[in-house]
């Protein structure tokens, strides 16, 4: 059974990649689990300087998922370039650097930086964090400042550019094919979803951010629809995800457009899961009656049973 | 932060409930055998674990509990001891298994409370801070090392009992004077540090109560190590969903800079509670 | 404790109420639920001309959720006026007709149609529905067409007209605001947001219509946010909802912003579920320190803990 | 639809599983008391009951089951048997309860099997189509009416035992031959139609096998009835998730207006099937 994809010119030994954000920098999971093993791993989003994110509590439980307000705490691209992308040297896995910034400019500087320090197969532009008050989610939202953040991306690296949208909008394919004009190579797909919970007793929020964003399998209808639709309209190459936990899970997110998928939320109930999932993968591709991961990618067929 | 106990690093496994005893309403004495045997790493007061209480695809986040006792740790059986008071869905799920049930645990994590070499330390537990401390009690019993326990409670009924095992003194505060003093642990605290000399304090409780031993220890020069709660993801440094503020407005992460943290370390309006 | 509210104008003895499309026309939950009991129900949207609706299956389970895709199946606006209507009469508890159509000049002619054969005490207007290819939520996610049916809605009946709102947008209440400045006198917050399911095993989609809408826990954050903020931006009453299960919730919408939460999917696995919260809701206010159930509307306060 | 059972009105209650035996492989009579006592209405074959499975908020659906049979209904005890066969979350969920664990109920629902005064009935069962069949076998046991039941399994493993205590001529085949007839029952229930005089034709099971079924019985002019399933949301006609074709391309409404319905008011293209 031939697990491994290509996405956007990155080999992957199997489509099981760790979302940005829910693996750290990775270094925090290695001792927990194989990270060899993994089809690649998304490092926490990064920024020019470094944050020290939203006030606490930051995590909320909401049914079948949760909401997280992190507001984008990361070490700083400085710190990503000087300590952490030398200390996963050898790790035998592509690595993804994702970077957000609060102006088209940041992230070009970002995208450059990383670009010039080597180390890292790809980058993911994070367009979509709700958990910050400028940049973020406002920039996924709208196609023009989308376009001038991945045109000036690519104009700064020469690696593959996935770009992570968010599916707060009312036609995430707008948005992913004004991705794709300004040379997006791949999408990630979905971020969390803006999200509100309160405390009954107290009548405030649950997090410290007041808003949070919505991961875990609650969203997973939402993102597998992203990924249909954005499939279908940019035929880019997808990291999908959103609520993953099993492999029926991965092999509905490979069917509806993805070349490869992210586990996130599922890992906080039990890291070593993402591997199970890769063992488990050959026999339910093989069971849905195809011989390897990529030929499922994009064959929902519009006709039901 | 070379003082407290380095991290060890937990792991994943199963874990079958051997017993669980009620110690008071809502609280339960849970103890776990770890499928497998122990794992690499015995847990040491102050660390915790994270529990899969199960629950479907509806309950997604870990609970964390810090590790109550080691009941036995050999080369091939590792049974530990929680205590747990039943305050939620997950909590409610494990107080109510049934001997032979399954959980998934992630653990040890966190870096525990580190000793001073000699000398006598003083403990003061408010609540559920009990179930590390007495794990600590216990520890130290085991060591010959000298304390003072003060626990407080809400009252009578909330009182632990296998605290009038411990070889250490116990003094025991509940809210409304219906066993040992009446009031405040902290209080108690206070008055202790002013007449009798310790080189330690160990605390773990509400917020409101560590706050105020910090600052008392931290005004009679005695060092004082807190166990701190917040609300976690991973448990294990990677999401950063449980940092508080630390006195030089960084942030510390609680599942792996801590749980446990020097008093002056923490900036004492944002820190997390346990109870 | 004082359960009754008043939502624009309409007096309802308790704030829960039944959501539409899930409590059909009243008359099948009848013999099963005390509708007497509710603080109102909200009919099936209706046509102008009955709708067969999409192609089953029409609905599938999801964690903490589920898709459906209805497709808008009705009996039409006539039918609702010669059979419906009339059987709910003596109901004792206020009806709210819900109405679709695919041109603005559609929904004015339901409402004329509506508010001229009477007997309802409230009308709700759908322009979020993600099941029909015309229509729906394509106008709900345009401020200018949302503006337009609720202003050819008002000119044409006297009723309190409530707009039933998408949260599949990127700002919400903008289209709020649009809505209030066209007259609406209420918001029902959220409808479905539109999600897909796949079956690994034939790679179909698990719904005939292909994308549903999801309801349920899931959404819950995603409503409680969009009513937090259409609150904020326009005042206006609110009929809230999204996955409300039991008194917790109820409280949070209030808080939140709603002035009344309507019950849906919630109704499927119990339907006298909604009697119960009705039940349980007095203790619930009191323990979250209020002496009335609209003290609660909009109190969140932006600090946590 | 005068001539189909008229729909009861069903009722929310509680139910405590009384018994539980495996009849083959994955396949599990259960046998549910309704707690509170009977219930207005006693189920007719080819009624079903919506589950609730428990799953907390992850499952917000509940699951349809037609009943197999009414062990015991009197002023005090309302006691029903389901033949639930495990596919998926919920039926899993059903079928590893224990005696004495809770379910939730709404039923009984829908319109069941309207039995033709006198003559000599043929029942077709494919699959889990027996539970409903074998329900209404037994009705007519004990009504002294005459039928034959055709039985369809994949083979030997899943035969139905209970179906050898029927008073009825029961015959059986298997896809694999390795017990009664070889082939598919509808097969046999073509060669039947052509021989014997039945008056009504009563059949659940897979789509295609109704389908065929349902043809073959217009052909020889013998009435037939059929017990659909599809997916539901409500259960009781107010959300209009469960609908099917009718032959006039109007919409049947499996919970409501079925699951039972004459075979000539169905388009057969859309049907639902129950395996
Ligand atoms: C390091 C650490 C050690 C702890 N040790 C103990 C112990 O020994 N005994 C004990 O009884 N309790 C302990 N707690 C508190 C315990 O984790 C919470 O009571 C428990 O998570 C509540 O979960 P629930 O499902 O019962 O409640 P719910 O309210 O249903 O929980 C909802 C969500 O909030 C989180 N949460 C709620 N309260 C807390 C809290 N106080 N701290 C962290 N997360 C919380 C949960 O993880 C969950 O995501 C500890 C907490 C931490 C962080
Ligand atoms: C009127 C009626 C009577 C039935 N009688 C019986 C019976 O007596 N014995 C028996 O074993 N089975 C019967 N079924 C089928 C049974 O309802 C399904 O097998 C069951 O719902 C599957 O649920 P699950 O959680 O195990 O599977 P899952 O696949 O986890 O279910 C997922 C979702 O699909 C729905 N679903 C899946 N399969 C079916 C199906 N075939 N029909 C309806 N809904 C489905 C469920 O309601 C649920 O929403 C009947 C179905 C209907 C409609
Ligand atoms: C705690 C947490 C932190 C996250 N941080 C980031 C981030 O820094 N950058 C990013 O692009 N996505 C971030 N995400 C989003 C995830 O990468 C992922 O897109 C989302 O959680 C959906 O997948 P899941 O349901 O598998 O978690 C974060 C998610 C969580 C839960
Ligand atoms: C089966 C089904 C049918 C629905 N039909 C309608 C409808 O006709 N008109 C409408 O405005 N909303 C309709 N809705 C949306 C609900 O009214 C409600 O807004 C939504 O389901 C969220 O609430 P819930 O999570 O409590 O179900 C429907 C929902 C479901 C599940
Ligand atoms: S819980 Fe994830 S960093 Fe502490
Ligand atoms: S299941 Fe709701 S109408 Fe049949």
């Amino acid at each position: 059974m031939e697990l491994a994809v290509e996405v956007a010119g990155v080999k992957l030994a199997n489509p099981v990649i760790l979302a940005s954000g829910t693996a750290g920098y990775g270094i925090e999971l290695s001792s927990l689990v194989d990270l060899s093993r993994v089809g690649a791993l998304v490092l926490k989003s990064v920024t020019l300087e470094p944050r020290k994110g939203n006030p606490e509590p930051r995590v909320w439980e909401t049914a079948a998922g949760m909401l997280n307000s992190i507001g984008l705490e990361n070490v700083g691209v400085q710190a990503l370039i000087a300590d952490i992308i030398p200390a996963l040297e050898g790790l035998g896995t592509p690595v993804f650097a994702s970077i957000a910034g609060d102006t088209v400019r940041s992230y070009a500087r970002l995208a450059a930086r990383i670009q010039g320090a080597g180390g890292v197969d790809a980058l993911e532009v994070n367009v979509s964090c709700p958990n910050v008050e400028k940049g973020g989610i406002q920039f996924g939202v709208d196609p023009g400042a989308t376009s001038a953040i991945v045109m000036s991306v690519k104009e700064n690296c020469d690696l593959p550019v996935f770009v992570k949208l968010t599916a707060a909008v009312a036609d995430i394919s707008r948005i992913a094919v004004a991705a794709q004009k300004a040379g997006a190579d791949g999408l990630t797909l979905i971020n969390t979803i803006p999200g509100l919970a309160i405390d009954p007793a107290t009548r405030t929020p649950r997090l410290g951010g007041v808003i949070g964003g919505l991961s875990g399998p609650a969203i997973k209808p939402v993102a597998l629809k992203a990924i249909w639709e954005c499939y279908e309209a940019t035929g880019l190459p997808i990291i999908g995800g959103g609520g993953i936990c099993d492999t029926g899970d991965v092999l509905e997110f490979l069917i509806a457009g993805a070349s490869a998928v992210s586990v996130g939320t599922a890992l906080f109930r039990d890291p070593g899961r993402v591997l199970d999932i890769i063992d488990e993968l050959p026999g339910a591709i093989e069971r849905a009656g195809a011989r390897s991961a990529g030929e499922l990618t994009g064959t929902l067929t519009e006709t039901s049973r | 932060m070379a003082d407290i106990a380095s991290p060890t690093r937990g792991v994943t496994c199963a874990a079958t409930l051997e017993r669980r005893e009620e110690a008071s309403p809502g609280v339960f004495i849970l103890e776990f055998r770890l499928d497998g045997g122990p794992p690499v790493a015995q847990p040491v007061p102050g660390q915790f674990y994270q529990f899969n209480c199960g629950g479907g695809r509806e309950h997604m986040l870990p609970r964390p509990l810090s590790v109550h006792g080691v009941t036995r740790w050999d080369d091939e059986v590792a049974v530990l001891k929680f205590l747990v008071e039943s305050v939620g869905w997950g909590t409610e799920r494990l107080c109510s298994l049934e001997d032979g049930d399954e959980v998934g645990l992630l653990g040890p994590l966190g870096r525990g409370f580190s000793l001073a070499e000699d000398g006598k330390a003083l403990l003061v537990a408010g609540g559920m801070g009990i179930a590390p401390l007495f794990f600590l009690a216990s520890e130290m019993d085991r060591g010959d090392k000298e304390y003072d326990l003060l626990a407080g409670f809400r009252s009578a009924g909330q009182f632990y009992r296998p605290l009038s095992g411990l070889k250490g003194g116990v003094d025991v505060y509940t809210d409304d004077g219906s066993l040992g003093n009446r009031g405040m642990v902290s209080g108690g605290a206070d008055g202790r540090l002013e007449g009798v000399v310790y080189n330690a304090v160990y605390t773990c409780g509400p917020q409101a109560m560590m706050t105020v031993v910090a600052g008392i220890s931290e005004e009679a020069g005695v060092p004082c190590q807190v166990s701190l709660a917040s609300r976690m993801g991973c448990g294990i440094g990677a999401c950063r969903s449980c940092v508080i503020e630390g006195r030089g407005a960084e942030n510390l992460c609680v599942c792996s800079d801590g749980p446990v943290f020097e008093s002056y370390k923490v900036a004492w309006t944002g820190a997390g509670d346990i109870e």
